[in-house]
């Protein structure tokens, strides 16, 4: 096969004090798509992407990103080369209006983030930029609105903006459509869609509609360990993941 | 000639502190009793006036409000000043402002030494006076091997230097010493050691509390019946909170004790009368350097700093405080000082009657010689 | 615990509950009702309010709005241990055994609300492995076990109104059929019981009513009368 | 016999000393692990409930007529009731913040508590004798044991253990630790929490008011005493893991000892020296000797 | 582009500082020079400290030792070694920021109350360290510090000349807060005071920007410090005590936490009040200080700056 794999994971495991929360997971994410990982909750799915970006050290397994052995890697090294996540409970800068949050993306390429002794005026040059970003996701006319006081599903928007400014590689999406209500959800979903055009996209997420409309490929978690894996179709009827993660029988 | 035809005193002192029961509002009660009476007796030409601020015990503190004294609201004398920083610190203002300070309670002979400068008098006590009355009256009766309790910073090894030397000029021993930090709450680990050392008596170069617990905790341990201790700077204050109970037998020297004769009797219930306890040493030193200081400035007609100094210093003070006092060129204002024995719990007859007046110690000895002086002023 | 009035009338009613997680609104005006000695359950996708509208009836939720009756007695504005004692029984979804706690101690957490509840060695014979491990911390045991024992903990308190959610989560079939036995049990007593599934297999034959929730509104009820005709409407709904 | 260079004797002796006053710091960072375990109130107060534990004691006795040993258990009752005011008035609002605002609102308190008993008793302190059952001392052969200081460790001792068994071993303990984990949850299951919250800051501000009556007699009755050791016990539960039970009373008797040592080879250092244990036991255990990791 | 935010805040800047100058420039003819002196002093550490508690979110209770560490270099290097007060000054500030950088390396990477407890472990050893080592007198203090001639030209003995240098001093160091806190830097501060968990998944190396606002805060406090040892002509072991730390927060947090002002108002009102109410209320003071603490945490978690601040918005709205 010659698929071009951006990320994969041999035998990643996890455990906290004996309980094995990520078993001997084996992924493979191809460059490109947007993957999905569903499963109950406390399947792990969290706790693949907290792996994934080094918020937790793996208990064994590696971990490859662009053909690169990153499992012993910190959280900023990850970030620096391209794999950004965004979380799943909001994570915005609350006290940040909607464009400066955006612009802490933008401002992570540039050299002068520890110039404590200019003005912050230089950042205006970027203002463009995350003007732009802001309408990709369409906030521009919260660009000057503190972050606390914008809507829940703005804010999750907000955040995949900022995520966006560092123009990642591989972007890992946890539960972008979480505690949204319809609208948004089908906007969030059109702001996937757009923004997966020259990006791979791993995301978690337990609507289903959503998945269907999205993804790809979809990993099937359960109890920390891969159930099943394929596409919508034939995951969605693969009878093990009925009877464990949709509850029903087919 | 007065400026404004205002005298004015200011009382810079520890009202919430560690020493503001030795010194504190005692000490403002005692400067107004000595306005009050001065203008009485003496009826003179100008106003008298008094202005008080705690220091906290923090030299920023009281050099920031001296400068404000001296700057902004023409006090002319910077008075009481407990606490060794403090004093040293106005000090230093004083002589830049060209004003007077009258020291009545900080202990250190820095001030008369290193520290010395002609505007300031140093009045009732200093911490060679106490040790070299204590330590010597002590050695000489017999406790030849001494142990040292000292807080640990510069206070605490100054007190313990000067009581060392002079137990070994009178042929005792120094067995050891032991440094504790500062302010300590348990002694009872450096009391064992200082029981273990074979020592006759322990000499505490502390203060405050930390003498205060040193104390208490030396008679919890079975240690003073056997072992003497020797407070080398203890007030009446400190004897009242403790108790005769844990403070019996203790040698102590002091610049003034109510019940010494009449005099003091009088004026101390006089004080009493008002502050319902009787007063410290440094409170009737204070009341004593008012007067002078008043005195001098009705004698010269002029509140001009060097006049006053001059006639302060060729006048001898003579009042219930001291006998024959005399203020020499370090500023060292030199009296007679008493060396005291705390009555046991039976003895005591009356609330406040706590010692026993063991000897008075002359003002030619009480006092570093000048000899000894390592003050600039002089001439040797 | 048995009230004169109404004696087989409603334990509870709902009305327009509203309920807020910090600023996501999550419920909004959820309607149910449960007579006593009934089993209904609350069906619905993950994430569509059913484990909150537990939540919000016990007062555990940040914010919420709307009437909850219990037993004819207005608790919207009762403090949850007062619920809990007014007859109350939660078992919740994330299971709440605590850690710094041994099984056992675990199991006597719960104060007992009325008579009539199981006592010690009744829960160890319905749950074997409970007294096999009732040394170990809670945290130590298996999945099902903590399941076992987030469920025994408020049988023992005598609550005769359980609300119970996800207990099947994670659990081998076995487990889930005892789970099944232990309800039908519950039930011959007369508990009232309302029950939060995913495992609509598990669900169908207990129940006597179903609410399907999404987003947070009640969107169908189906009495069990009406099951088996409505099957496949229901499967789309739970997204099937 | 010598140990270190030190006779074997005097050896005994310090280490027996360094345990008394370990088992203060024992008793007053057990209730600070309390009351930070199930409150997450950092309690700066502790230090001038410790003070008013030995005042109320020395008022008692002054004033009353009431003798240490109603002292020792009315004291501590009385410093709990005002201690169930200030969290039913105040640290009940604070719950849902930072760390921080605890810490400084009992700071604030601990500072009023302090200037407000200057104020009336002035600051060289007040004698407190001992009991007469309790006067004297015992010769250990290797030191003079004042019975009173005995006294103190086998009361501190006995309360710790109290403490211990109850909190680990009993179903209000269970109760206790189930409400430091899931306070929410344990309420859904009917306990009444807040209330519990109110009786365990009361518990813990009792227990510094018992510490207090004990120090009484050994060291002089002052309103600053509380303020001079809270550092250090905060030094000591933090070493042993904040709200970790067993770890605050381990370590309070560790490092007691620790410093008695240290008061022996090096005394200028035996101020500090928790200090620098506090920094390294940091470094290396950045969650304390026994405190779990976050 | 510009967006309105920014004209707005450039010109709220401008303001601000054309305010602070003219109040700073007439004070002394209305108000006693020498207590203006401290004012600025103790309201340059609040705003250093500031940086730390209201920017980055991490309270030190251990910065009285970059304060009065930094005060007794200066008094040392200006009255033992004979330094011109500017060399003094910047060795203060050097050194504040060095052992800021050692504080740091020990207690950065641990946060909230672990933070807290290490700084004042740390700064209890530095105390330790003053009252032993010799030079600084101990406990009677580093006297007669001299304030020395200024480049060699103004004799800063004259109130006023040393006034007006502590202004500039002053307002040097609170541009320079000024200025990082509207930094590029102080904007990723900002955001990791915010979310220090998304800042690090975008790739941002928080220990490394917490370390070094932690050592321009303890440089800023040394330079305090060390201003404060010149006007006052006096160290002493109460600047390096952990009561100096508390006042500092109380100032802060009284001001307003987080806000650029709040610290200078907040040091103006404990500083006057302490000027004021130490004659009138004698030991009262202490209770007035623990009572504010308590108000403040109830009820103006704002701080002053704060709430007048939200009292406005409110009204704009
Ligand atoms: N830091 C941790 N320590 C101990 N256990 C943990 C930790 N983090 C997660 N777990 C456990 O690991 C399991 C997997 O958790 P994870 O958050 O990855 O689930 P998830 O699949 O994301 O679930 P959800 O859909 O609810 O978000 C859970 O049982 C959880 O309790
Ligand atoms: N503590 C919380 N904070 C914020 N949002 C929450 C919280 N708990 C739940 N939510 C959100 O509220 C919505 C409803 O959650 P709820 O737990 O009631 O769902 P559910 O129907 O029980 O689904 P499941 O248990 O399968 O996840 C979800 O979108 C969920 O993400
Ligand atoms: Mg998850
Ligand atoms: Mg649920």
């Amino acid at each position: 096969m010659n698929k071009d794999i951006i990320l994969q994971t041999r035998g990643l495991t996890k455990e906290f004090l004996g309980f094995k929360a990520v078993s001997d997971v084996n992924l493979e994410v191809e460059r490109g798509s947007i993957h999905a990982l569903i499963g109950p909750n406390g399947a792990g799915k969290t706790t693949v992407f907290n792996l994934l970006t080094k918020v937790h050290a793996a208990s064994s397994g590696q971990i490859q990103f662009k053909g690169q052995d990153i499992t012993r890697e910190s959280q900023v090294q990850v970030a620096r080369r391209g794999m950004i996540r965004s979380f799943q409970i909001s994570a915005t800068f609350a006290h940040l209006t909607a464009l400066e949050n955006v612009r802490v993306g933008l401002q992570r390429k540039r050299t002068d983030s520890f110039n404590f002794w200019s003005s912050q005026k230089r950042l205006d040059a970027l203002n463009g930029r995350a003007m732009e970003l802001l309408e990709a996701v369409d906030l521009a006319q919260f660009a000057d609105i503190v972050t606390v006081e914008m809507p829940y599903g703005r804010k999750r928007a907000l955040e995949i903006a900022t995520t966006l400014a560092l123009d990642p590689e591989l972007m890992l999406l946890d539960e972008p459509t979480q505690g949204m209500g319809h609208e948004d959800v089908g906007r969030v979903v059109e702001l996937i869609q757009k923004i997966s055009a020259n990006r791979t996209i791993l995301m978690v997420e337990h609507n289903l509609s959503v998945v269907e409309t999205l993804c790809d490929r979809i990993t099937v978690l359960q109890r920390g360990a891969v159930l099943a894996e394929g596409d919508y179709a034939t995951v969605s009827n693969d009878p093990r993941v009925l009877e464990a993660y949709v509850g029903v029988d087919a | 000639q007065v400026s404004d035809g205002v005298v004015k005193i200011g009382v810079l002192t520890d009202l919430s502190g560690t020493y503001s029961d030795l010194a504190g509002k005692g000490a403002v009660l005692a400067t107004k009793m000595a306005i009050d009476d001065f203008v009485a007796a003496e009826k003179p030409g100008f106003k008298v006036e008094l202005v008080s601020a705690d220091h906290q015990n923090k030299g920023d503190i009281a050099a920031n409000k001296a400068r404000e004294w001296f700057e902004r609201d023409k006090v002319d004398v910077a008075s009481e000043l407990v606490t060794t920083s403090v004093a040293l610190a106005v000090q230093k203002i004083a002589k830049d402002k060209n004003k007077i300070v009258l020291m009545s309670g900080p202990g250190s002979t820095a001030i008369t030494n290193e520290s010395c400068n002609d505007v300031s008098v140093h009045w009732t006590y200093d911490t060679y006076a106490l040790a070299n009355g204590t330590a010597k009256a002590v050695t000489q009766a017999g406790g030849k091997k001494w142990f040292f309790l000292t807080a640990d910073y510069a206070f605490g090894h100054a007190l313990e230097k000067d009581a060392s030397d002079v137990v070994k000029a009178n042929g005792g021993e120094v067995m050891g010493a032991v440094r504790h930090p500062f302010p300590g709450n348990d002694f009872s680990s450096y009391l064992l050691k200082a029981q273990s050392s074979g020592a006759q008596v322990i000499g505490l170069a502390n203060a405050g509390g930390d003498t205060i617990n040193s104390i208490k905790q030396a008679a919890e341990f079975g240690i003073t019946p056997k072992q003497s201790l020797a407070g080398l700077l203890v007030f009446i204050t400190d004897v009242h909170s403790l108790g005769l109970k844990n403070t019996q037998n203790m040698y102590l020297t002091e610049g003034f004790y109510w019940d010494l004769n009449n005099e003091t009797r009088a004026w101390s219930k006089r004080f009493f009368d008002q502050h319902k306890r009787m007063p410290t040493m440094v409170q009737a030193g204070q009341y004593s350097s008012t007067m002078h200081y008043l005195k001098a400035v009705k004698a010269t007609g002029t509140d001009d700093t060097a006049k006053v100094m001059t006639q302060m210093k060729k006048t001898p003070i003579n009042d219930f405080f001291a006998k024959n006092g005399k203020i020499r060129d370090d500023g060292r204002m030199v009296h007679d000082m008493y060396l005291l024995q705390v009555k046991k719990p039976a003895e005591s007859k009356t609330p406040w009657d706590y010692y026993h007046v063991k000897a008075t110690i002359p003002a030619a000895e009480a006092f570093q010689p000048l000899s000894a002086s390592r003050c600039a002023l002089i001439k040797k | 615990m048995s009230s004169a009035f109404n004696p087989n009338g409603e334990m509870l009613r709902v009305t327009g509950l509203h309920a807020f997680y910090g600023e996501s609104h999550i419920l909004h005006g959820i309607d149910l009702h449960v007579n006593r000695g009934e089993l209904v359950t609350l069906l619905g996708r993950n994430g569509s309010g059913r484990s909150t509208t537990l939540k919000a009836m016990l007062g555990l939720v940040g914010r919420r709005s709307g009437s909850v009756m219990f037993n004819g007695t207005e608790i919207n504005q009762t403090a949850p241990h007062r619920i809990a004692r007014l007859g109350l029984g939660y078992c919740p979804e994330e299971r709440g055994i605590f850690a710094g706690l041994s099984t056992e101690e675990n199991l006597l957490l719960p104060p007992v609300v009325a008579s009539g509840g199981m006592t010690l060695e009744e829960i160890y014979e319905l749950f074997p492995n409970l007294k096999e491990r009732r040394n170990s911390p809670g945290t130590r045991l298996s999945g099902g076990e903590q399941q076992m024992l987030a469920m025994a903990r408020i049988l023992r308190t005598g609550a005769k109104v359980l609300l119970l959610d996800e207990i099947t989560e994670g659990l081998a079939p076995v487990i889930v059929k005892k789970l099944g036995e232990v309800i039908r049990l519950l039930k011959s007593r007369g508990y009232t019981i309302v029950l939060v599934e995913q495992n609509f297999r598990f669900a169908a034959p207990l129940a006597d009513r179903h609410y399907v929730l999404e987003h947070g509104h009640v969107v169908m009820t189906v009495p069990k009368e009406e099951l088996a005709a409505r099957t496949g409407e229901l499967h789309q709904l739970l997204g099937v | 016999m010598e140990i270190f260079g030190i006779p074997s004797q005097a050896f005994f002796g310090q280490l027996l000393l360094g345990l008394i006053n370990g088992s203060f710091y024992a008793v007053l960072s057990l209730g600070l692990a309390i009351i930070f375990g199930l409150l997450n109130i950092i309690n700066f107060a502790h230090g001038a409930q410790y003070m008013l534990g030995a005042f109320g004691a020395w008022l008692g006795l002054n004033y009353l007529g009431i003798n240490y040993w109603l002292a020792l258990v009315l004291s501590p009752l009385l410093v709990g009731a005002l201690a169930v005011v200030i969290e039913r008035s105040m640290l009940k609002r604070l719950y849902q913040l930072d760390h921080l605002y605890g810490l400084l609102l009992t700071f604030g308190l601990a500072l009023m508590a302090e200037g407000l008993f200057k104020n009336f008793f002035g600051v060289s302190g007040e004698s407190y004798e001992a009991p007469e059952l309790l006067q004297g001392g015992m010769q250990l052969g290797f030191m003079y044991l004042p019975i009173y200081r005995g006294w103190v460790v086998v009361a501190a001792l006995t309360v710790c253990l109290v403490a211990w068994y109850v909190i680990e071993r009993t179903s209000l303990g269970a109760t206790l630790r189930a409400a430091t984990q899931r306070p929410d949850l344990v309420q859904a299951l009917g306990i009444n929490v807040p209330v519990l919250v109110t009786a365990t800051y009361a518990a813990g501000a009792a227990l510094a008011a018992f510490a207090g009556v004990l120090a009484a007699p050994i060291m002089q009755v002052n309103p600053v005493m509380g303020s001079n050791l809270i550092i250090v016990v905060f030094a000591v539960v933090v070493i042993g893991g904040m709200g970790s039970i067993l770890g605050s009373i381990v370590t309070g008797l560790g490092l007691g000892v620790i410093e008695g040592l240290t008061k022996v080879f090096y005394p200028e250092a035996s101020a500090v020296v928790i200090f620098l244990i506090m920094v390294l036991v940091l470094l290396v255990k950045p969650a304390g000797l026994f405190g779990k990791q976050a | 582009m510009t967006t309105p935010t920014h004209s707005h805040s450039s010109r709220q800047t401008v303001l601000l500082f054309a305010g602070l100058i003219l109040v700073g420039l007439i004070a002394p003819f209305l108000v006693y020079p020498t207590l203006l002196m401290k004012l600025l002093c103790f309201a340059l550490f609040a705003c250093a400290f500031n940086l730390m508690l209201g920017f980055s979110g991490l309270l030190s209770f251990g910065h009285a030792a970059f304060f009065g560490g930094s005060a007794y270099i200066t008094g040392y290097l200006c009255r033992d070694l004979g330094a011109t007060p500017e060399i003094g000054l910047l060795a203060g500030t050097l050194f504040g920021g060095l052992l800021g950088a050692v504080f740091g390396l020990v207690a950065i990477r641990r946060a909230g109350i672990y933070f807290a407890m290490i700084t004042l472990g740390l700064a209890q050893i530095v105390y330790f360290l003053a009252l032993q080592m010799g030079f600084t007198g101990g406990e009677d203090g580093m006297q007669g510090i001299p304030r020395g001639q200024l480049f060699g030209l103004i004799d800063l003995s004259d109130n006023l000349a040393m006034y007006y240098f502590v202004l500039a001093v002053f307002l040097l160091g609170f541009a320079l807060i000024h200025r990082t806190i509207h930094s590029p830097f102080g904007q990723i501060l900002k955001a990791i005071r915010d979310n220090e968990a998304r800042a690090t998944s975008l790739g941002y190396d928080v220990a490394r920007f917490k370390l070094i606002a932690f050592v321009l805060s303890a440089a800023l406090t040394g330079l305090a410090g060390s201003t404060k040892s010149l006007v006052f002509q006096l160290a002493s072991l109460g600047d390096v005590h952990w009561h100096t730390s508390g006042q500092v927060v109380l100032m802060t947090l009284l001001g307003g936490l987080g806000t650029l002002l709040g610290p200078v108002v907040g040091a103006m009102t404990i500083i006057g009040l302490e000027n004021q109410l130490a004659d009138k209320v004698g030991s009262w003071v202490t209770v007035i200080m623990g009572g504010m603490f308590v108000v403040c945490v109830l009820a103006f978690r704002r701080g002053i700056v704060g709430e007048i601040k939200a009292m406005l918005q409110g009204k704009g709205r």
